[in-house]
């Protein structure tokens, strides 16, 4: 509300202001050279210095930001590929209740026994839903379950005499940028699969790939452009038959919960995002929480110490025979995976299945609305989300998929996401979810479309989008200024 | 009740349905092979409603013991009941921080981008280094990063890691190097605590990194310059993992020569949680910043020239550097970096001096009380300022659970990673700015009880 | 963020939408009819229909809401007489224990030790403040105070067999709203004084007011032009001389905690704002809490049960011997109360005296800042707050206080209070109260100046003023119409 | 820490002072008379920091016995332990609604002022009549007030009151009778709870207001035709005290005839709090909305023509019309009108009515399982819907103490506003949606053994 821009905390900083206080301990004043040999101790030209501001005014500070950033609670967020549903209250009450998240990591079992209960318990869950047969709660994001799958998938070759010669991962052309990435610090090469027309992996391409030095392949199904695998069950086999291990990048589960398992569908290794599927809210980036399935020839690689059922009622921790050791500092993303078994809670198995089938049923509708204004490059029905293109709109009419995305936010909705997957140009990927009602996909379908109209109405609306978006807090960014004239920190740019 | 968060109502599934041309909602899965198709659905409890579940979760928090008036935290090891105001809790829960994906669109983004730009601005002081990204996942995972870069950088995979770095943060650098191909030598303590060195000839050869902990694992002060000349004879990068609320009173890794530090900043506003999200912080000097892993916020202008903040060098990243990028990292740590923002704010200058100071002084009244009683012995002899560790009549594992009885949570016992050495089954312990007198003599007398029953 | 307008939640309602669930009960399911007699269960045509939406949609719309709202933490909020100081977060925090705010109020004493010990420990605070012997807490706020003290200021009378002849009450006209409107409804009738040059009350008029008739004067100290009453002791012992009472509006009492009492000034009975001067936040427009602490001659009249100690530690309830009687349906608003008595120990005294002080500084530098450029009506040192006036500024210009309190909307800041007290013409009330910091100021004085200046430049600036406010989230609103045509419900908007 | 909250330093200090040509903080206080200026300061504790502030808050904390597994509530009589969900309290707290004040600048106060048309929208329709005000204090100030507006409209100041009216509330309009003047007339139950109105004829005369509760006090059903016919027969309002979690079964006041009805709003998202801030509810018919008291929100467009809300008819108030207003409210209590809005939000349409039909199922469970007991019987004879009163062979107030021991909260004894009576030290009791038969089991066993101890 009128303000032009936010100043930092450092621009609001006052020397000698101060909002801290602190318990009264009653303990001898001892003075910092007293508690510290000289040598450590920080001469006063090297202190640290923090912004000095009021309770009130880093109040101030931080509630204007929040009103300088859009979120889910503000309205629709469809950007494929995120999942970004409503994220309950519930969840966070269940975060915040002292007795979980005041827990020292370190406490005996004696003192956690709920938190091992809830943890197996969640353990339990996610194997159910993907059809395996035991998880670690441990990694903390979506690539880092990756990474941890990758290592399982080396230490069982490995295991077999097999770790030096399975030297190559199978990617699609498709797949998110995390895999290739996650690949590498496995210690394996990648080899990128082609889709086929119909938006699938080419079957005959990956066959040919085959072969004794690939490890296995990840595969994200459905995929990045929305789309089930048809030949999952062929890819599987064949992968299978040629010694290798399937991984699944659970991103995209949302909309097979309760109507198809990867370990059905024959993965061997699946992560989660359980900040996708499971609704742990994004914090704008983070943190979120990554754990990996697996089926019974993996169990006992699984990073370590596990939570685990002891008997009679008791709750412990377990090292896995043959563990890959631990890939977390401690247990795990704890509260995020507290939240998540809330989640699960509240919905229940059928609720999960109607998870499933409200995201694809939102997506296969804005598919439809938005056919005949945008391209649709692999024209399927989709799941979770649906990729359509402004490659026309952009020949026709200069406005690209980053002026649709900019204008989308002048029309008080987050844009899709755009430019990826990177095999479809001009891409726009939407992912409505399922907690987004007819209506706002509605309104959303419609200001797709009204962008679009008013570019082929002509100039004034193409620079209506290109111009875009100007009821924002700032407007388009010189990004490009940014990577060249680096400001990482305050005191860049003094200097 | 069958999906509490799907808006949907009959109607308008038989509305869309009817638009798509489907019949059922079965209809649209039909890309599904039926043989994979789930029978019988989800074997998982019904849905249950909020109060349900809440009433579920009290059950077993029963089962729980916090830290708190009821179970006063002595435990530190990388995870410490500092004081977390009220404020900074009500701040960090504001949706829009919490419920907002990553700031891919900065127009709409500016308040998660500002806080994380003032987040690397702190960070970067605490460290004394010039960039700090906008976080890892924790600090092993820091650390693991920071083997990555100063590997990449050196072209060389040996690295030379303290047996008195965070065993935990040691042992994810060596399950991740099992993927990178590092090879990890862990460097043991001597028995005062600090590290025993090798010479740069007993090296042998070139080395990727050093890595010191400032203090270390055991609270030890570890004089930083043998490392950093080991690192300059040997090639390597020197990385330090550093405790972020001691730079309110020591001199910072950056002064002491450090390359790369790496830390956990769960002290800033994050509660213990059991474990996670915490916040792994990354700092290293400008001329690595090509090499960082994870998200960087930069400043910049708008198209009207206003300030403005962005995500900047994505060319490092995962998604558009795909198998050559340095990192794999995506979704990291955000809300607990904008939270540390919040926290380190509300301390200012003074204030994680204060912190500082007040926790050095707890610790030393509570190490002197400790070693004051018969049987009690210092674990090592180097200098403490913030945690240090006792040897005492029992193994620490056994006595920590006495004194749960007693309404203490004790310290953590030095096991994993310290397996086999002079510093097994010893207790490692701190105590924070909450801390008062009172607590610790009460302490105290029980620790005495305990040793001797 | 690009939202023009927020529908209301009945707009986004859809029927058989829900939010709602329940705990499982495992209770007979008695159908509505088993358990309701028939002529008063509701036919179905008469169901009460409420907005049906989606937990998603619900957070939805009132997150934009508050996205559409502006509040001290969002900056600063000069309105004069409503002391809008920063409400500390430990407060809130206080509020929110569950073993205060689930307490149940006709719980037997037994499950309320600790209530009623902090509302005993707070009664004495605020006795301690106002220099008083004991108070009510039950009031919900300041004119609920106001009428409490009026009724205790009769009861006095009547027990002294005074209670029919003496019928005034004196304000002066200086005073707010509710101190006449409480007269009326205490059963007096208002007897104005008014202001002499200087701003305090005329004391000769006064004089000549008084007499037998006369129940008592209210006042406030430092009055609504933010002046300490100069004569205070003079008004009190003439009041006193001729039976009457004292009774001191407290809203004002932020800039004299700690400096001076209104029982040393000579007050009898006094409200206070806990709302104003303790910061419990104002909630868009209460809760509020207006204790009512009197002198020994009025103690026994208080309002009951009121809290107390017992000796040997214990705590219960009394009712003092001569009661008006409750005015609140249990023990007042509690929550209130204990927000307010946990700023009284973050404050202690001495801290309560530095409110009082930078209180005071920031509305003389205010005043100072604003000197020349608009009118300062009477012109003496200020306390809490300064009245300045656009009456020369509109003669000029045509730029009136209602036009500078819009323009400020647009420059970030909230509005002082305008056309009030109404013995200033195109009167601006300006309290920038103590948790405002220099630079804060600096700003705020800023942008009063640049208004002013920006419209003695010429017609644009006046015209800026004139439309203002452009960037809020809607223009100057049509306050006529609402009235004309009055939709104060959405099925008055349908009809 | 002097002043925690005060942002000025000591350099700003002197700085604003020397702008001021004033020498000390003192000669800002020049006005004020020497002889009467506070010397030594105010005895008050010095100032604490929250840590511990909090710390002693928990301590008086652990002398309160709240609502919740551990005293199971089963007292209601005027606040309620109904659902509030997590999204409530969430939204509710978001400061922009907290620390706002009231919205005297409705450009800038469009959040609250929706948010009260909304509230408001709901509370008509609970009440069945045309217009609902902004909030009042708690039930009682509504029902005070609305003896003002009738005994205004009508130019009677006697007002029959049913003493089957919430007695506390009963007691705020005798105590603020004596300064308006009305004279108020309870008119007594009968043995089986329902108001023993006078014909007509008895009334004798002109009268300002009938009043009835609906459900009264005692949870009785009464018929509200003969307080209708009798304010028809007097030319009084008919003023009926309704609950409004009630309207989710019951035919609304409006629909039985009333002109007004007021009711505490408590039920609706707000804590038990120990009494307040709560929630009145003040609602009447269109052709009184220029008698209105309080706040009245409405809505219009502003200069572009957008949708746009603000306070109105504001003449009515006491800022304009001081000695002359109706009523002298000013500050009300809008945030738990918004939490109002925000919980009839969540609950919808058949959420209403669900928690109407699971409180009145539970009700009448716990009725059944207490009269089974023997030496329990019903207060009175009158059909119940959510509350009820059981005669006990001890007095309420030793049941209650005893109960307590067991973990429950029995209920409120009737006392106050029935000395005298053959209800006084019956036990009034109600069941929320809240309580399950788990609990009511449990609580009638401990109920057996305790009245029979
Ligand atoms: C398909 C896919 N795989 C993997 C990831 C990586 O997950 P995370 O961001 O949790 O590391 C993402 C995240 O966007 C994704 O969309
Ligand atoms: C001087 C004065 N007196 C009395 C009041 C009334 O207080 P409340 O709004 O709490 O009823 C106010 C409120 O604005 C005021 O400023």
């Amino acid at each position: 509300m009128g303000h032009e821009h936010e100043p930092t905390l450092f621009d609001l900083s006052v020397k000698g202001r101060r909002a801290a206080s602190f318990r009264t301990s009653g303990l001898p004043e001892w003075g910092a050279e007293e508690l510290v040999p000289a040598e450590f101790l920080a001469p006063e030209d090297e202190t640290v210095e923090l912004p000095e501001v009021s309770e009130r005014d880093l109040v101030a500070h931080f509630t204007r930001l929040t009103h300088r950033q859009y979120s889910v609670d503000l309205g629709a967020y469809p950007l494929g590929s995120c999942t970004m549903k409503y994220n309950p209250k519930s969840c966070d009450l269940a975060a915040s209740l002292p007795e979980f998240a005041n827990v020292h990591p370190a406490a005996p079992p004696s003192c956690s026994q709920g938190w091992l209960e809830l943890l197996v318990e969640l353990e339990e869950a996610l194997c159910e839903i993907t059809g395996m047969v035991a998880a670690t709660l441990q990694p903390s994001a979506g690539a880092a379950g990756e990474l941890t799958g990758l290592l399982l998938m080396r230490a069982y070759h490995s295991a077999k005499g097999e770790g030096t010669s399975r030297t190559r991962v199978i990617i699609p052309n498709s797949a998110h940028g995390t895999n290739p990435a996650s690949v590498t610090l496995g210690g394996y090469k990648v080899a990128t699969v082609g889709t086929n027309s119909r938006g699938g992996v080419d079957l005959d391409a990956l066959k040919a790939t085959l072969g004794p030095d690939v490890a296995g392949i990840m595969l994200t199904n459905p995929s990045t452009l929305g789309l089930f695998e048809e030949d999952i069950v062929e890819i599987a086999s064949a992968v299978h038959d040629a010694g290798g291990l399937l991984y699944y990048d659970g991103a995209n589960l949302n909309p097979i919960l309760g109507v198809v398992r990867p370990g059905d569908m024959g993965f061997d290794i699946v992560h989660l995002n359980l900040h996708k599927t499971f609704a742990t809210p994004h914090g704008g980036g983070g943190p979120g929480a990554g754990p990996v399935a697996v089926d019974e020839r993996l169990r006992e690689f699984l990073p370590g110490p596990r939570p685990a059922r002891l008997g009679d009622g008791r709750f412990g921790w377990q090292m896995p025979a043959r563990s890959i050791g631990r890939v977390h500092a401690w247990h795990g993303n704890a509260l995020v995976l507290l939240r998540a078994w809330t989640y699960i809670r509240l919905n229940g198995g059928d609720g999960l299945r109607s998870v499933a089938e409200m995201a694809t049923l939102n997506a296969n509708w804005m598919k439809e609305r938005l056919r005949g204004t945008y391209d649709i490059p692999y024209d399927r029905p989709v799941m979770h989300e649906c990729v359509v293109s402004a490659h026309g709109l952009a020949k026709e009419t200069g406005v690209r998929a980053l002026d649709v995305a900019k204008r989308l936010l002048e029309l008080g909705f987050h844009a899709p996401t755009v430019y990826f997957p990177l095999i479809v140009e001009e891409a726009l990927m939407i992912e409505p979810t399922e907690t987004e009602s007819p209506q706002t996909l509605d309104a959303l379908a419609g200001a797709f479309l009204q962008i679009a109209s008013e570019a082929r109405a002509g100039a004034a609306g193409a620079g209506a989008a290109h111009d875009a978006p100007s009821t924002t807090p700032v407007g388009r960014v010189d990004e490009a200024r940014a990577a060249r004239h680096l400001i990482a920190t305050i005191d860049q740019r003094a200097s | 009740m069958s999906a509490p968060f799907v808006p949907h109502t009959d109607e308008e599934i038989a509305e869309m349905l009817a638009f798509l041309g489907l019949e059922s909602l079965d209809d649209l899965f039909s890309t599904v092979p039926e043989a994979i198709r789930l029978a019988g659905g989800l074997d998982l409890p019904p849905a249950a409603s909020e109060a349900d579940v809440v009433g579920r979760l009290s059950e077993l928090a029963e089962r729980n013991r916090p830290a708190g008036s009821r179970l006063v935290c002595f435990a530190g090891a990388g995870a410490y009941d500092h004081e977390v105001p009220a404020v900074v809790r009500s701040l960090a829960s504001r949706s829009e921080f919490v419920t907002a994906y990553t700031p891919y669109q900065p127009e709409v983004a500016q308040g998660v981008l500002q806080a994380i730009f003032e987040y690397q601005s702190m960070v970067a002081r605490l460290a004394g280094l010039e960039i700090a990204n906008g976080s890892l996942y924790d600090g092993a995972a820091a650390l693991v990063e920071a083997a990555n870069l100063a590997a990449a950088a050196t072209g060389h995979q040996r690295l030379l890691c303290s047996a008195g770095v965070n065993p935990r943060w040691r042992q994810a650098v060596r399950t991740f190097s099992a993927g990178s191909g590092h090879a990890l030598e862990v460097v043991p303590l001597a028995a005062d605590g600090t590290t025993a060195w090798p010479s740069p000839e007993e090296a042998d050869g070139d080395v990727g990194a050093v890595v010191i902990g400032y203090p270390n694992f055991l609270g030890c002060m570890e004089d930083i310059a043998p490392a950093r000349a080991l690192a300059d004879a040997t090639g390597a990068r020197l990385i330090v993992a550093f405790d972020p609320v001691a730079s309110g009173l020591l001199r910072t890794p950056g002064a002491m020569g450090a390359d790369m530090a790496v830390g956990e900043g769960q002290a800033f506003g994050t509660a213990l949680s059991f474990g996670g999200p915490y916040l792994g912080l990354f700092t290293c000097h400008l001329s690595d910043v090509r090499r960082l892993p994870g998200r960087l916020v930069g400043e910049t202008v708008d198209r009207d020239g206003r300030p403005a903040y962005v995500t900047t060098l994505r060319t490092r990243e995962q998604d558009i550097r795909r198998e050559r990028a340095s990192s794999n990292v995506c979704t990291n740590q955000t809300l607990m970096a904008v939270t540390a923002a919040i926290q380190l704010g509300w301390l200012g200058t003074t204030g994680l001096r204060e912190v500082a100071l007040r926790s050095a002084r707890a610790t030393r009244y509570l190490r002197e009380s400790l070693l004051s009683l018969p049987g009690v012995t210092a674990a090592a002899s180097a200098p403490v300022v913030r945690e240090f560790a006792v040897r005492t009549p029992l193994p620490a594992t056994a006595l920590v659970e006495r004194l749960v009885e007693d309404g203490f949570l004790a310290g953590v016992p030095v096991t994993e990673g310290f397996e086999g050495t002079e510093f097994e089954e010893t207790l490692l312990m701190t105590a924070t700015e909450r801390r008062t007198k009172e607590e610790i003599d009460a302490f105290a007398a029980s620790f005495e009880k305990a040793i001797h029953r």
